[in-house]
């Protein structure tokens, strides 16, 4: 018997067809986020405690947003085969989204004294921040994962999915913070 | 004969509709236009019914070749035809839609001046009709023929919904909120009013007595209650 | 030849990585500044960052783009 | 003893007690750790189910692909191993015919036990009083119908679409075959804590779960929520897998304008579950957050809003109606040209109304909700786009009456089921209508006049469309015909019961009999019709018996069916029956229109079965 192990022949379109897959994900998964903003807006309308760190979140902001930087570089250099600095930036990106956790984990113990969660703003920022920060979170173990030596191996071959999956997810969180932050930071 | 058939099937319909009593007698100037709009729904969706049920049981009967290995004739599509089924269907729910919300106006508020306020509390499960103007409270909504009265709805605990059938419209009340109900009783007469969003065990047991007097014996009732 | 490809890609990355923290500047500003009525700057700002992630970052048009 | 271990859903059994156990485990020690007495039930529960799910699907490989993936091994993709090996349905197997059985089996066991219930319900409410019932069981009873049933329904269409799409557009599989098993292996636990349910104190809030009802109901609540947030998932990730497939994987020359409808559908169902099932998911965790947390979502004294849950969870369940009724009237329209040997009447317009229901059907969650103190200025708008999905809903009506007209019709069991299909759905349709309407629906809005009219769409956009895709495509997939004489005793049994159950429905609802309740006052007269109610019930009951017997009798000495025994235009049956392992070793030429019956010199598809020589066309 003839066995086909492969829908597909060719490799480029098996990329092709992942990248489907994840832009539909990603499709699926920004309605999660544009759920929770819409609770925001419905809950608390555009309030906002004074207490609220907003510099704190500005920081943050970039922070993630220089580690989506260095995500950029790390897909790029893999997709020219240049591992050294691929493994470089993807490392710093895991650092800078640490640091991101990091900063939102200095929020959330300010939060717990100001606006705690069986607040109205609470439920919300808590929701929210915490919806995201999973998603952070498991960005990291991907990113981590990509790193493995099996992996390596496969750029040493040219092909690369893993990376740009991982990389386009980890923009993914990016852009879903982009909205989030003016939701709960600025709007007033 | 299709068309015979369907026209002769839809005045039956019509006629049915437009006459049969099939919702409990009304007791409230609100359930009027909704029963008409109501008997005009069923004439319009009974035709449309009869006319897709006699095309489809005409075609099984005449059209049914149950030896036969030919093909049907091959035809596509008939572009004018399509647009007419999809232009005359969408003109009657315009024209439905319209009508829909005449009468959601109709129903509305007319005259805030002569309005009975009543506070109603709902809790699981039972009712509670304050009357702030008169500054009674009772487990029973008494109230006085064909004066409008504006019920302010809420709830204690679970969501609860106020409904009597005779009355035909309802609304939620909602904890942590005030939602408003109009009704003007137009028949003297008891009738119960219903919880009719699922609360919990004892759901299908809460309701509370509802009876519409005449005005002089509503006075009555207020001194009564009051003393 | 080759990585002067790469490195004209990676310089691309930090002209959009300077325009989104200029953004992020902005709206920081007006947010802390305006106290009323400022969401449709905001929204204004978070759409064109995340277009710019989408579009540089994420290259979402390779999606309808045929492979070259 | 070494097979049993290899059944993946053994392993997957006892690495799911074992992860429970120590979920459970994990959150006392965490408890104690705080300082908080150790037993939680609601935490233990949850964080017990969500490591003991983890741990089940690692003990059933379902993660091998992607581990091996992570260090680099070698990958093989698909499994296109042949068909008599039993064994593939109890493990993780990624064969899109493989999945699409398990789903449908799935599929027909939950609709059993939601049935159990709801008959039991049912005869309680036969008469006025109390009967045999607390009120607590009855409310648990039609709350779990009701939303198993949905559960069932999701796993129903998946079911078809699973085996279908791919065989349809003459793909080799779905375009992520792990992904695809996935989505089926995280619905038998689904099913397992639906039925924990009840005996974890069942819940009394109906299958719409409304907060606060929901935060204060009893452990069994917490069940069918995780249930259910787990069946979202399920059609999350299949909707990823349906798209793509469709995008990506069509043989060459299949145009998007050459896809059979139910392609068609499939498109416009997996797009609404893409995006709108993220809502329920979030409605239903933020109700469970509530429960086990201090968040607040529902609690007014906590900043909440109750009408938030009811916007959330309208949003998607709106929408998954159209999930629901979209395929079932994709297989309508798969089955009546088939019977009619004519082409489908307008195939674009079929086609592009399925995109439309989907489009109008996102816009109008609202007319749910115009009794409950929605804001008001929302209720016009909603009711204008309610109504307008009554367009393209009536488009695909008059299409398949179109078909028909003329047409040399067979009146085989497949299309005896189209044909109820077409009336029931369409009395669903028209009694939709005053629904739609503002001040008619807050008459009839929570009565058995709602109850009647969301069974006769499902009934009609799934179940009878279903059993007409069972008859029709059982030849396809197990080689064997079903008994023809038992399945029409089953279709006429079943038409029978359903008219006995539901017509009387819509004279109760307009006589002010309300939904959800375990007993009813005597005064107002309702008995008889009940109890006509509650015997169609019953007759639509037998017919399943009737069906089941036909199906395990017709799988064990049926007659063996032909490649194609309904003389089927599309691609599906342009290959053996059952299809082979990896469908199209050679991918099919798609030249022409599915349905051009008795079109001189069309041709849908060009097959070579051993590539090369042989060539077959199917006209």
């Amino acid at each position: 018997m003839n066995m086909v192990t492969s829908i597909t022949t060719d490799w480029e379109d098996r990329g092709a067809i992942n990248r489907v897959g994840l832009w539909l994900f990603i499709l699926s998964d920004s309605f999660l986020f544009i759920a929770i903003i819409f609770t925001r807006f419905y809950l608390q309308g555009v309030q906002r405690p004074s207490e609220l760190n907003q510099l704190l979140g500005f920081v943050i902001s970039v922070v993630l947003l220089l580690s989506s930087l260095f995500a950029y570089r790390g897909e790029t250099a893999a997709a020219y085969g240049d591992i050294r600095r691929f493994r470089y930036n993807i490392l710093a990106t895991i650092g800078l989204g640490s640091l991101f956790l990091v900063g939102v984990g200095v929020e959330w113990a300010e939060g717990f004294r100001f606006f705690p969660p069986s607040t109205g703003f609470g439920t919300v920022f808590f929701t929210l921040t915490g919806f995201h920060a999973f998603h952070v979170f498991t960005g990291i173990l991907g990113l981590l994962l990509i790193l493995l030596p099996g992996q390596k191996k496969r750029l040493g071959e040219g092909s690369y999915w893993g990376v740009e999956a991982m990389v386009k997810y980890w923009h993914f969180v990016d852009v879903a913070w982009v909205f989030i932050f003016p939701t709960l930071y600025l709007v007033s | 004969m299709v068309a015979i058939t369907v026209a002769i099937l839809s005045a039956m319909v019509v006629a049915i509709f437009l006459n049969a009593n099939f919702t409990p007698a009304p007791a409230s100037a609100q359930a009027e236009p909704i029963d008409r709009l109501l008997r005009i729904l069923f004439s319009i969706g009974g035709v449309i019914f009869v006319l897709c049920l006699v095309l489809l049981i005409y075609s099984v009967i005449v059209f049914r070749h149950p030896r036969d290995t030919e093909e049907g004739p091959p035809l596509e599509g008939n572009y004018r035809l399509e647009l007419t089924w999809t232009l005359i269907p969408l003109a009657i729910v315009l024209v439905l839609a319209v009508q829909g919300a005449a009468v959601l106006k109709d129903i509305g508020r007319a005259d805030p001046k002569n309005e009975l306020e009543i506070k109603v509390t709902a809790f699981q499960w039972a009712w509670r009709f304050e009357y702030p103007q008169y500054g009674i409270t009772s487990g029973e909504l008494r109230l006085p023929v064909n004066r409008p009265v504006l019920l302010k709805l809420t709830s204690l605990d679970v969501i609860h919904a106020f409904w009597v059938p005779q009355f035909r419209v309802k609304q939620d009340a909602v904890p942590g909120m005030e939602k408003e109900l109009l009704v003007t009783p137009t028949r003297v007469g008891s009738y119960k009013a219903w919880c009719n969003q699922l609360c919990g065990l004892a759901h299908a047991a809460m309701q509370a007595p509802v009876i519409v007097v005449e005005p002089e014996d509503f006075e009555l009732w207020v001194k009564e209650q009051r003393s | 030849m080759h990585s002067r490809h790469l490195e004209v890609k990676l310089r691309l990355g930090f002209k959009v990585f300077a325009t989104l923290t200029a953004l992020k500047i902005i709206e920081y500003v007006v947010g802390t500044s305006i106290n009323r009525g400022a969401w449709p700057y905001l929204s204004m700002m978070a759409v064109v960052g995340a277009w710019a992630i989408l579009h540089y970052f994420m290259h979402i048009p390779q999606l309808w783009r045929r492979k070259e | 003893m070494s097979t049993i271990w290899k059944l993946g859903v053994i392993r997957g059994i006892v690495f799911g007690l074992v992860g429970t156990v120590a979920g459970m485990a994990i959150t006392m020690l965490l408890r104690t750790a705080l300082g908080l007495s150790a037993w939680n039930s609601g935490q233990a529960t949850a964080l017990g189910s969500f490591v003991g799910l983890i741990a089940y699907l690692g003990g059933l490989g379902a993660f091998n692909g992607w581990v091996g993936w992570v260090l680099g091994w070698p990958e093989k993709e698909h499994d296109a191993t042949e068909l008599p090996n039993w064994t593939r349905y109890f493990g993780f197997h990624t064969n899109h015919k493989t999945i699409g059985v398990q789903y449908m089996v799935t599929s027909l066991l939950v609709i059993i036990v939601a049935g159990i219930y709801q008959l039991i319900a049912r005869l309680e409410t036969a008469q006025p009083g109390l009967q045999f019932m607390t009120p607590r069981t009855y409310n648990s009873l039609i709350s779990l119908h009701g939303i198993m049933m949905l559960g069932a329904v999701l796993l129903g269409i998946s079911g078809m679409i699973n085996y279908l799409v791919p065989l349809m557009i003459g793909a080799r599989d779905m375009a992520f075959p792990r992904l695809n098993a996935l989505s089926y292996w995280v619905t038998p636990p689904s099913v397992l804590f639906f039925l924990f349910s009840l005996p974890a104190g069942g819940f009394d809030t109906g299958w719409t779960a409304y907060a606060p009802l929901s935060v204060r109901a009893p452990l069994g609540m917490q069940f069918m929520l995780l249930a259910f947030y787990l069946v979202g998932w399920s059609s999350i990730l299949g909707s990823v897998n349906f798209l793509t497939t469709i995008f990506k994987l069509r043989a060459p020359g299949m145009g998007l304008f050459r896809m059979p409808i139910f392609v068609w559908a499939t498109l416009a169902t997996a797009f609404l579950q893409l995006i709108f099932t993220q809502f329920v998911g979030i409605a239903f965790l933020m109700v469970l957050l509530e429960r086990l947390t201090p968040l607040g979502f529902f609690d007014p004294n906590k900043g909440g809003n109750v009408i938030l849950y009811q916007h959330l969870f309208w949003i998607y369940s709106h929408p998954a109606v159209y999930i629901f009724v979209l395929p079932g009237l994709g297989v309508i329209s798969e089955v009546v040209p088939v019977f009619s040997r004519k082409p489908l009447f307008g195939y674009r317009a079929v086609a592009l109304s399925s995109l439309g229901i989907a489009l109008g059907g996102a816009l109008v969650w609202g007319h749910h909700m115009f009794a409950a103190g929605m804001e008001s200025w929302l209720r016009i708008p909603f009711m204008f786009t309610t109504l307008l999905v009554a367009v393209p809903t009536g488009v695909k009506i008059f299409s398949w009456l179109a078909t028909m007209w003329l047409g040399k019709i067979h009146l085989d069991t497949p299309m005896l089921f189209a044909l109820t299909a077409i009336v029931v759905f369409l009395i669903g349709g028209i009694t939709g209508v005053p629904n739609g309407i503002v001040p008619v629906d807050l008459y009839v809005h929570d009565t058995y006049w709602v109850t009647s009219h969301f069974h006769h769409t499902l009934f009609g956009g799934f179940v009878f469309p279903m059993m007409a895709a069972i008859y029709f495509w059982f030849p396809k997939v197990t080689g064997r015909l079903l008994n023809e004489r038992l399945g029409k005793v089953h279709w006429s049994v079943m038409t029978a019961g359903f008219f006995i159950t539901y017509e009387p429905m819509f004279w109760l609802g307009l006589n002010g009999m309300r939904r959800r309740i375990v007993d009813y006052d005597p005064a107002m007269g309702l008995g008889t019709m009940n109890l006509v109610t509650t015997i169609g019930g019953y007759l639509i009951a037998l017919s399943m018996l009737v069906f089941f017997i036909n199906l395990v009798a017709s799988l064990w000495r049926g007659a063996t069916a032909s490649a194609n025994p309904w003389r089927s235009r599309t691609l599906e049956w342009q290959v053996s029956s059952p299809p082979p392992g990896e469908n199209f070793p050679v991918p099919p030429r798609v030249v022409g229109s599915p349905y051009g019956y008795g079109i001189p010199g069309s041709v849908h598809v060009i097959v070579s079965p051993t590539g090369g020589s042989g060539e077959k066309q199917a006209t």
